[in-house]
């Protein structure tokens, strides 16, 4: 009954198509490079200025000069390149990347995204979601679909601060997988072990 | 014309002073001029502005700064690793503009490159576009950031030759060239200065001209997340 | 996903058409993607804008095109070096847009780093100005210049690897990479590819994102002005 | 009687200062280089994308990849450097560039200059001269005093399209040398052979 955090992160997978640059963001988008589909390519870009981000490292050979976004120790590949941080948002900023997976807070059926601040509460900063959100062609958030007070983190208006209006063009959660079209949310698929209304039930927001 | 210092002290003695706006170099602890950060504490310059996509940790980087309240503001994309900047925050002791990874970086190239302004989709329709001028071009609208222009760019190399030529090491690279660009006048730290001649002029990462001062030092060189993967 | 591609006609194929808007990389002779110009020429696509800094010379580079009444429009910043460039402008078979070199580099990566406007002082006070929007900074006058967006970015480099990372050499670097980003797609013609992994990741001039289709081929890399001094 | 070319070269030279990156532009101020004073360290910019440009190549060693500004087969030296054209105007545009020493047909007494283009006779281009002079901190004008019909180019106001609005700090031409000041231009020094009379003769601008 409904995915777990690995299936999710599988069923993001499937999104990924030959020869796509794709940047992943912190926590599940971080497991989906553990699932990429046999015979497909994908080169996937960690922002403070990497293509071609590798694997964690065999334990001794961390290197304090290669870390991914989220500050964690990596490895290169053979086809890895590095550049500075202008160049790294140009690229992102200019729809270079085909595809972000990233987490949220919360997601709006017009595609408004929050996943970076609650007032009064967490202040850490939007680091780089907000280029990425306005900058990359195809953008999926992959989060567990409610909180846990139980509240449906999928909304008819976000609540909280944005990180950009419009956004979002799939949401994939441990109930389902939603697209953003016209006039709201679209039902795409439904996980393992849930009824549509469970998903329907658990959404805040209007499914067309 | 010696661009050479002995040590940070010595590369910044005549240039710190009270209320300047320092951009510097690095992501998270990768890449930060740890030296010149530390010669900054000894020195005591007080009400500072950073630029700095992050604010190092309680202990390292930027935080050294924070813990002796050198530190006025913050102009940053991401401060989440330091419990004491979010204490001097939340407390108002500290001031914050938070700027997107991707502005901040440009901004400071933009500087750098004698651009006072551009227009990013960035932050469209958030609490970042407050404020700022809205311009549409082909039916979509974006926002102006403005250049952000340094007193000082601290910044950190692998490599320099005695001309200020640098080379950077993997994702160490980050924010340092940017940071260099929008100072008046940049000071840079490396592991190694080589002889002039030694670089292939096609490796050359960042040219000599956007780097006026060079030390060589030691580097802790901290790790934030060491994370591991089993031998295979 | 192949990028590799047999040869610069096969490479550029299902990619040409009427009217397009092409940016090329090089400076004067130096660093022109000469065999894709060759296979634009062969092909026939007509009526194209293209932005390049230079207009080639008579009978090698964008000339060849000039020749064959290909090329209905220029932005450039200097066509001193064309004579069948200059009678078919004088004679207004041909468009001109004359862009300062530095706003032409800029308006190339701007479009690519998905800048649609910045703000710059070059050309303030000239004919370049009229009709552009102007802006104050700090009291000093700047004019917004606009990204420069690509159907198709045509460029040169020394070497490639199949991924599509590439080396450049020497000042053939110049409009290369600036060119190669502003495209809808990027075709790059190299000297030689060489396995993925031969490169130093921190030597790599344009990573692969950039560059949809490589090919391979021998060029003449023809010397504009052959200037010497005597043996010591 | 006035200075000839490699006079005129000789004098701009002096205006160098250790350590400074200097841009030259093409004809006599490519000269400057072959005056640079003993001691002095300049480093040449060539704005097609290289800092540390060397002499012409010895017969034989020329390089195809390897070209100034004026499209002319050069060297490289120890400490240079190649870059893409954006970083080079980059670099120029952001004051980097302590000097440049470039040629021109009109010089006004503000400090505008002319040297791109003579409508409906001349039509090459600016190049890169409008991002030089918008750019550089310091310009200085090197040009014959007056045209090949004797007609002064200091002028009081410039006749053609200009490169820049105020933007030349200092004039060095066969007869002499001015700086542009408040009001005018300044004779800072005569050529040897050339009276203060001549050279106020052959100005058609205020001196103060």
């Amino acid at each position: 009954m409904a995915w777990d955090r690995n299936q999710m992160a599988a069923r993001a997978a499937q999104e990924l198509k030959d020869g796509m640059y794709v940047n992943l963001g912190i926590g599940i988008p971080t497991l989906v490079s553990n699932y990429i589909p046999d015979g497909i390519t994908v080169t996937l870009q960690s922002e403070n200025g990497m293509l071609g981000m590798g694997p964690f490292p065999i334990e001794g050979e961390e290197d304090a000069d290669l870390i991914n976004a989220g500050k964690q120790t990596i490895t290169e590949l053979p086809q890895t390149a590095y550049f500075d941080s202008a160049t790294s948002f140009g690229m992102i900023r200019g729809g270079k990347i085909a595809m972000a997976i990233l987490g949220a807070m919360e997601v709006a059926e017009n595609g408004d995204l929050a996943n970076w601040m609650i007032p009064g509460k967490l202040v850490k900063g939007m680091g780089g979601a907000m280029d990425l959100v306005a900058g990359v062609g195809h953008v999926v958030v992959v989060m567990d679909h409610t909180n846990k007070h139980g509240d449906s983190k999928v909304l008819a208006a976000c609540t909280l601060p944005l990180t950009g209006k419009s956004v979002v063009n799939r949401i994939i959660t441990n109930l389902g997988v939603l697209d953003v079209v016209e006039g709201g949310l679209k039902i795409i698929e439904i996980a393992d072990g849930v009824t549509e209304a469970d998903l329907r039930a658990a959404t805040k927001a209007t499914i067309v | 014309m010696k661009k050479i210092y002995e040590n940070a002290t010595e590369a910044l003695a005549d240039l710190l002073h009270d209320n300047m706006l320092i951009a510097a170099g690095g992501f998270g602890l990768c890449g930060i001029p740890e030296l010149l950060l530390q010669a900054i504490k000894d020195h005591g310059a007080k009400d500072l502005t950073f630029a700095s996509n992050n604010a190092g940790v309680d202990d390292f980087g930027i935080g050294i700064l924070l813990q002796t309240k050198q530190v006025k503001k913050m102009i940053s994309s991401y401060v989440g690793e330091n419990a004491e900047f979010m204490r001097q925050y939340l407390s108002g002791e500290l001031e914050l503009e938070f700027t997107p990874q991707g502005t901040l970086a440009e901004r400071m190239r933009a500087a750098g490159c004698g651009i006072p302004g551009f227009y990013t989709k960035t932050g469209v329709g958030t609490l970042i576009a407050e404020g700022k001028q809205h311009k549409d071009f082909n039916g979509e609208t974006f926002i102006m950031e403005e250049g952000l222009f340094a007193d000082l760019s601290i910044i950190k190399a692998w490599k320099a030759d005695a001309t200020g030529n640098l080379i950077f090491r993997k994702a160490a690279r980050n924010f340092n060239p940017p940071a260099a660009m929008c100072g008046k006048i940049c000071v840079a730290e490396v592991e190694e200065i080589v002889p002039t001649g030694s670089f292939d002029p096609d490796h050359i990462h960042l040219p000599g001209i956007y780097v006026n001062r060079i030390i060589q030092g030691d580097h802790e060189k901290r790790i934030e997340q060491r994370t591991t993967r089993p031998a295979a």
